[in-house]
């Protein structure tokens, strides 16, 4: 949907809610060169959540929504868990519908909107939890990338179950005592990076979300080449402060620790070749368009 | 004996067509003008494992479905339906009707005498026929068998015409080959199997009419005759 | 014919869809008052009525006429906003006509602004907050307003309107079906039309759930 | 953007002809073809201007499932692809619905069973989806034969539920499964259920409309939920949000949804009775025994009812079509002149009994079989034995299949 078309029925605008006059006034729908800076500027496009105080979640999201390159051509598809207590606020259209089949929904979705609109650009988006991703979606998980279905797959790990009360889950550091694990987790943290590398996705990323310059590049490399290319996988820790027995105010810190070289969330990343080659061409275009606009400026 | 409905099963081995069979005499008895219906019944797809096919024809609506459980005339596809029991029924002529049929791809008799007995005590006559080296010899190849069993069935029975059997042969192996909104490219490859399955489609029809002949001798001889029609006419 | 009748409640602790209990939607050219298929004139006037009647004559306009999301829609919302500007002229002292947007569906949390909004998940909040007592749906999706028009039947004595651009809604007390830029100046033409001719109610809605 | 209406009577891709449905229906010359039952699906999905198919390998629902898929080589259906199982499957449907495409799959038996935490949400969700359930089999051990227990387990699913007779109802159904399914008041997903092989592997006469008219497309917009494509208000929106009371202050509005899903049901009576010309078909509804039966039963009731009236006893028939909506006010009219009614069933709980015990008074008049399960036929003759013998007559005694 073109930026034109979100707009308030003139009649009807006084008496629309002051967040949707806001949304609308500062949106970012189909501003270029938009990312996490306006985040603070502009009204990002996320509302107030009902995350625990702190959450690292929190904090992806609003990172997220503001790099998506095209969130007024974007669906996202999110799964069972604290995500889906945050997504009723997106300002972008999205969907829940069953826990784990994510990628089979974001898989038909892709294709319909193919379909449905012929030569134009409908992103898709997956956001979803270790669980849905790794345990119970799995095979959809992969499937989708086998099949080289054309959207992104985001893994909020927090490594463990947070909304039905911290289980443990196949991203779990192996040893952690948790529910379902009493005698601490018996296997190894499932490697779905290099697992994603092997099944066809054609840009990896492990990280955290402690920078988000960081994730606004991860997040557009990860959208363009999905649309471009295939399927690709970005792994981001978000610790669940609750579960681990963190305060609201522990979440930034425990991330900066753990993506230290040594730490499991050190920055890792894949790039496939002919993913390299559209980055690069993405690269000399951004150049030549922000040589084009200081000239512009210049001449002003 | 004429009758409104003629129930035929094909009791055959996976491979031999006895599927085809039947949905050929079916389209070739919906070309004549009479009710038919055909249908398969088989497990796990499989090789040279019991599969069955049923063939209803009639002069009225037909609305039964699935097995045949009480057929007018039963054909045995391959011996081993009755040496080793490959067959939904045990034995392969139960629920058999009176005043039936049994046909049997087989240079040789099979049967044992208390079956001889039990099937003479129902009316039911049996006939010999040679099917796969009457294939080998006419169409030279095994796989003309199951035209071997159409055209016997036929010959006794009368059935269906001659010209319905070639029609629906021509539908069921020309089919396919029918450009359906495909490339120029791909007519091109099909006017080149074509020119094939024109010979194919000869063969099984020589296959289907010299046993229709060798059927027909052997009713006559016999005085066995059973066939589709309106009993009150008839009568 | 069904028995049962669509009426304003509270009707019960959970009040039944009224398909459920037999009520077919008005087929083209037609409408529905308390489930039964009316004409359309008969629903007009019947609607018009409502509206005079109440002390809180409320128009509750959904996303599909919020948003300029094409040219009808943009035109069905200059309708509205004539509607309620006839609303405002025709009411007597002592009612108030009001018109708050439905903006969207999402549940909120903890709770909406009953002020501002009104949310399919909590519609009694701006009911019973505003005592309003007579309100139509206008240019919300179907499911959502049904969701709506149930709960409100099930806690509140408000009388609701369906204007409804699809089938209609035998969930609401009144309802109309293809709703169009026409049928909504219609019906303020008709408002105007019987001005003065209805008494207002003199009771006001309970605010807050009843039991 | 898909206006239905705006674009009769014009051509699509393969130049097939946009047409209004009920002249093609009722109105548009027949063509006459001997067809298996997976052929008629593929012909019927010809004229249906599908958007999506998404296929997986089962029996016997597979050879509908690849001959969809050489419609989607000839360019007739948007697009097709090969699911990793029924419950992949379904949720990929599910997606295409939401993205507002028109959507079709076909299952049976086990994959029916394994997909089911689909079905509740496609209905809840209100995805017009429609899916072919080639009935079989589903407990262990394995079975690839007719049984229709799976039915069961759809019909408190949200979802309408059709019960197609022949390969004839399959194409007819197909078509106008669409029509009630979209229409905006119910927009809800159809189960065209059928037995298993009896449809699918039979060869029949059927009647096909012609080749160069198709459905007009599906328009999502006028969906009673936002279709998520980015097209459509509210912008801020989520298909289907957690509304427990956990979460947020939602009186009701989980009890209202649920009630809005079979109220949609009702609502599809309705538009079901103009398309199918009634939820159930009857025959000698004077007579004192009936036969009521759904699917393939019906065909073999039919039969029963000649060898019947050959022996001089007349015997009603009730044709059930439509068991979501169940007709409940059909059933008890055609049947209220009948002292015995005899519900015929391919599977082994009598499910069809159980409904029609609970609709008409004075149930004890139902006697719930002949049934068979697993598999087996039900030759007409032992539905006529079953008659017979409760009303007393001498009936010879059949003996069972035991080989």
């Amino acid at each position: 949907m073109s930026k034109e078309r979100i707009k308030i029925s003139e009649d009807l605008y006084d008496i629309m809610p002051s967040d949707y006059q806001d949304l609308v006034k500062s949106a970012t729908y189909g501003k270029e060169d938009r990312g996490w800076k306006d985040i603070g500027s502009s009204k990002e496009l996320i509302e107030q959540h009902s995350l625990c105080a702190g959450c690292p979640e929190s904090m992806a999201f609003r990172y997220i929504l503001a790099s998506l390159p095209n969130p007024e051509d974007t669906v996202m598809v999110g799964s069972t868990g604290c995500t889906s207590l945050v997504f009723p606020m997106v300002a972008v259209h999205n969907i829940h519908s069953l826990f784990g089949n994510q990628n089979a929904i974001a898989s038909g979705l892709k294709r319909a909107l193919s379909v449905r609109f012929p030569g134009r650009t409908k992103d898709v988006v997956v956001l979803a939890g270790d669980g849905a991703t790794v345990d119970i979606g799995l095979d959809m998980t992969l499937q989708a990338w086998f099949r080289q279905e054309k959207f992104t797959t985001i893994c909020f790990d927090n490594e463990l179950y947070a909304n039905t009360g911290g289980q443990e889950s196949g991203l779990m550091q192996k040893g952690f005592v948790a529910k379902m694990a009493p005698v601490g987790k018996l296997f190894d943290k499932v490697r779905l990076p290099e697992i994603a590398r092997e099944s066809g996705c054609h840009y990896v990323v492990n990280c955290t979300v402690s920078k988000p310059s960081l994730v606004e590049k991860v997040i557009r490399n990860a959208v363009h080449i999905a649309r471009e290319i295939g399927p690709t996988y970005l792994q981001l820790y978000t610790p669940c402060i609750l579960e681990i027995g963190k305060n609201s105010m522990e979440g930034l810190q425990e991330m900066r620790d753990s993506e230290k070289p040594t730490e499991r969330f050190a920055y890792k990343e894949y790039v496939s070749e002919p993913a390299k080659q559209l980055l690069a061409e993405l690269a000399a275009k951004d150049k030549e368009r922000k040589a084009a606009a200081k000239q512009l400026a210049g001449q002003a | 004996m004429i009758k409104k409905r003629l129930n035929i099963r094909m009791s055959g081995l996976g491979g031999q067509g006895a599927v085809t069979a039947a949905h050929v005499l079916a389209m070739a008895a919906n070309r004549d003008g009479k009710f038919s219906i055909s249908n398969p019944f088989f497990g796990a797809e499989k090789r040279m494992a019991p599969a069955e096919s049923y063939c209803r024809i009639g002069i009225e609506r037909i609305y039964d479905r699935g097995e045949l459980v009480f057929p007018d005339v039963i054909q045995v596809f391959h011996p081993q339906v009755i040496t080793m029991g490959k067959s939904y029924t045990m034995p392969f002529y139960s629920g058999v009707k009176e005043g039936g049929v049994v046909i049997i791809n087989s240079a040789q008799p099979l049967l044992s005498e208390e079956d001889v007995q039990r099937l003479k005590d129902l009316n039911v006559a049996v006939f010999y026929i040679a099917g796969t080296e009457l294939a080998i010899e006419v169409a030279g190849t095994e796989l003309s068998t199951n035209m071997a069993m159409i055209g016997s069935v036929s010959g006794i029975t009368k059935c269906v015409t001659m010209d319905a059997l070639d029609g629906a042969l021509q539908e069921r192996f020309g089919k396919k080959f029918v450009a359906s909104g495909g490339t120029a490219s791909l007519d091109e490859a099909i006017k080149k199997k074509f020119a094939k399955k024109e010979m194919l489609l000869a063969k099984n029809l020589a296959t289907v009419k010299r046993a229709y002949e060798i059927a027909s001798e052997w009713a006559e001889k016999n005085k066995v005759e059973l066939q589709v029609g309106n009993p009150a006419v008839a009568a | 014919m069904s028995q049962y009748r669509v009426l304003p409640g509270p009707e019960h602790f959970l009040p039944p869809a009224a398909a459920s209990m037999g009520i077919f939607l008005p087929n083209p050219g037609e409408a529905h008052i308390n489930g039964v298929i009316v004409s359309e004139e008969k629903a007009y006037e019947e609607a018009a009525r409502q509206f005079l009647m109440a002390k809180v004559p409320t128009i509750f306009p959904g996303p599909l006429v919020l948003w300029a999301w094409n040219e009808k829609a943009a035109k069905k919302a200059t309708a509205i906003r004539h509607l309620y500007n006839t609303l405002k002229e025709c009411v007597q002292p002592g009612q108030t006509a009001m018109l708050i947007p439905m903006p969207d569906y999402r549940p909120k949390y903890p709770k909406i602004n009953p002020e501002v909004e009104i949310n399919p998940n909590h519609p009694n909040l701006t009911i019973w907050h505003n005592k309003i007592d007579c309100c139509m749906f206008v240019g919300v999706h179907c499911h959502q307003a049904n969701l709506s028009l149930k709960i409100i039947r099930g806690g509140t004595s408000c009388y609701t309107i369906a204007m409804c651009a699809q089938a209609g809604h035998e969930d609401a007390m009144l309802s109309f079906r293809d709703a169009s830029v026409e049928k909504i100046m219609k019906l303020a033409d008709t408002v105007k039309r019987l001005k003065g001719t209805v008494q207002p109610r003199q009771t006001s809605a309970k605010s807050g759930a009843s039991n | 953007m898909a206006d239905t209406h705006s674009v009769i009577g014009t051509q699509n891709k393969k130049g097939q002809t946009f047409t209004d449905t009920w002249k093609m229906m009722h109105e548009a010359p027949r063509t006459p073809s001997f067809f298996t039952g997976s052929e008629v699906i593929k012909e019927a999905l010809r004229r249906a201007s599908c958007d999506v198919m998404i296929a997986y390998p089962i029996t016997p629902q597979s050879e509908a499932a690849a001959l969809i898929g050489e419609l989607f080589a000839e360019g007739y259906i948007g697009d097709y692809f090969r699911g990793e199982s029924e419950f992949a499957v379904m949720s990929q449907c599910a997606g295409a619905a939401f993205g507002g495409a028109r959507v079709f799959t076909t299952t049976a038996g086990p994959g029916t069973m394994r997909a089911m935490e689909n079905f509740p949400m496609w209905a809840g969700a209100r995805l017009p989806i429609q899916m072919i359930v080639t009935c079989r089999g589903i407990n262990s051990p394995l079975s690839i034969q007719p049984d229709t227990l799976e039915i069961a387990y759809l019909l408190n699913t949200g979802m309408l539920v059709w019960h197609a007779e022949t390969a004839q109802d399959f194409f007819d159904w197909i078509l106008k499964g669409y029509m009630v399914s979209e229409e905006p008041d119910v927009h809800l997903p159809l189960a065209l259920c059928c037995d298993g092989f009896f449809v699918t592997h039979t060869k029949d006469v059927v009647n096909l409309t012609p080749a160069d008219m198709c459905l007009p497309p599906y328009d999502p917009y006028r969906s009673p939920v936002p279709c998520m494509d980015m097209e459509c208000p509210p912008v801020r929106m989520m298909r289907d949000p957690f509304v427990m009371k956990s979460n947020y202050i939602s009186y009701a509005t989980h009890a209202s949804w649920q009630q809005e899903i079979w109220a949609a049901i009702e609502r599809s009576r309705k538009h079901t009775i103009k398309w199918l010309n009634g939820l159930i078909d009857t025959e000698n509804t004077d007579a004192d025994i009936m036969i009521v039966a759904s699917g393939t039963a019906v065909s073999q009731g039919r039969e029963a009812i000649r060898l019947l009236e050959d022996e001089g006893i007349r015997c009603g028939l009730v044709k059930v079509k439509t068991l979501r909506p169940w007709p409940e006010e059909e059933i008890r009219e055609a049947t209220k002149n009948a002292k015995h009614i005899f519900v015929p069933e391919f599977n082994v709980t009598g499910w069809l009994a159980k409904e029609i015990k609970a609709t008409i008074p004075n149930h004890h008049r139902v006697h719930a079989g002949p049934h068979v399960c697993g598999g087996m036929t039900m030759p007409p003759e032992i539905i006529v034995q079953e008659i017979k013998t409760a009303l007393g007559m001498k009936t010879l005694s059949l003996a069972g299949r035991g080989s």
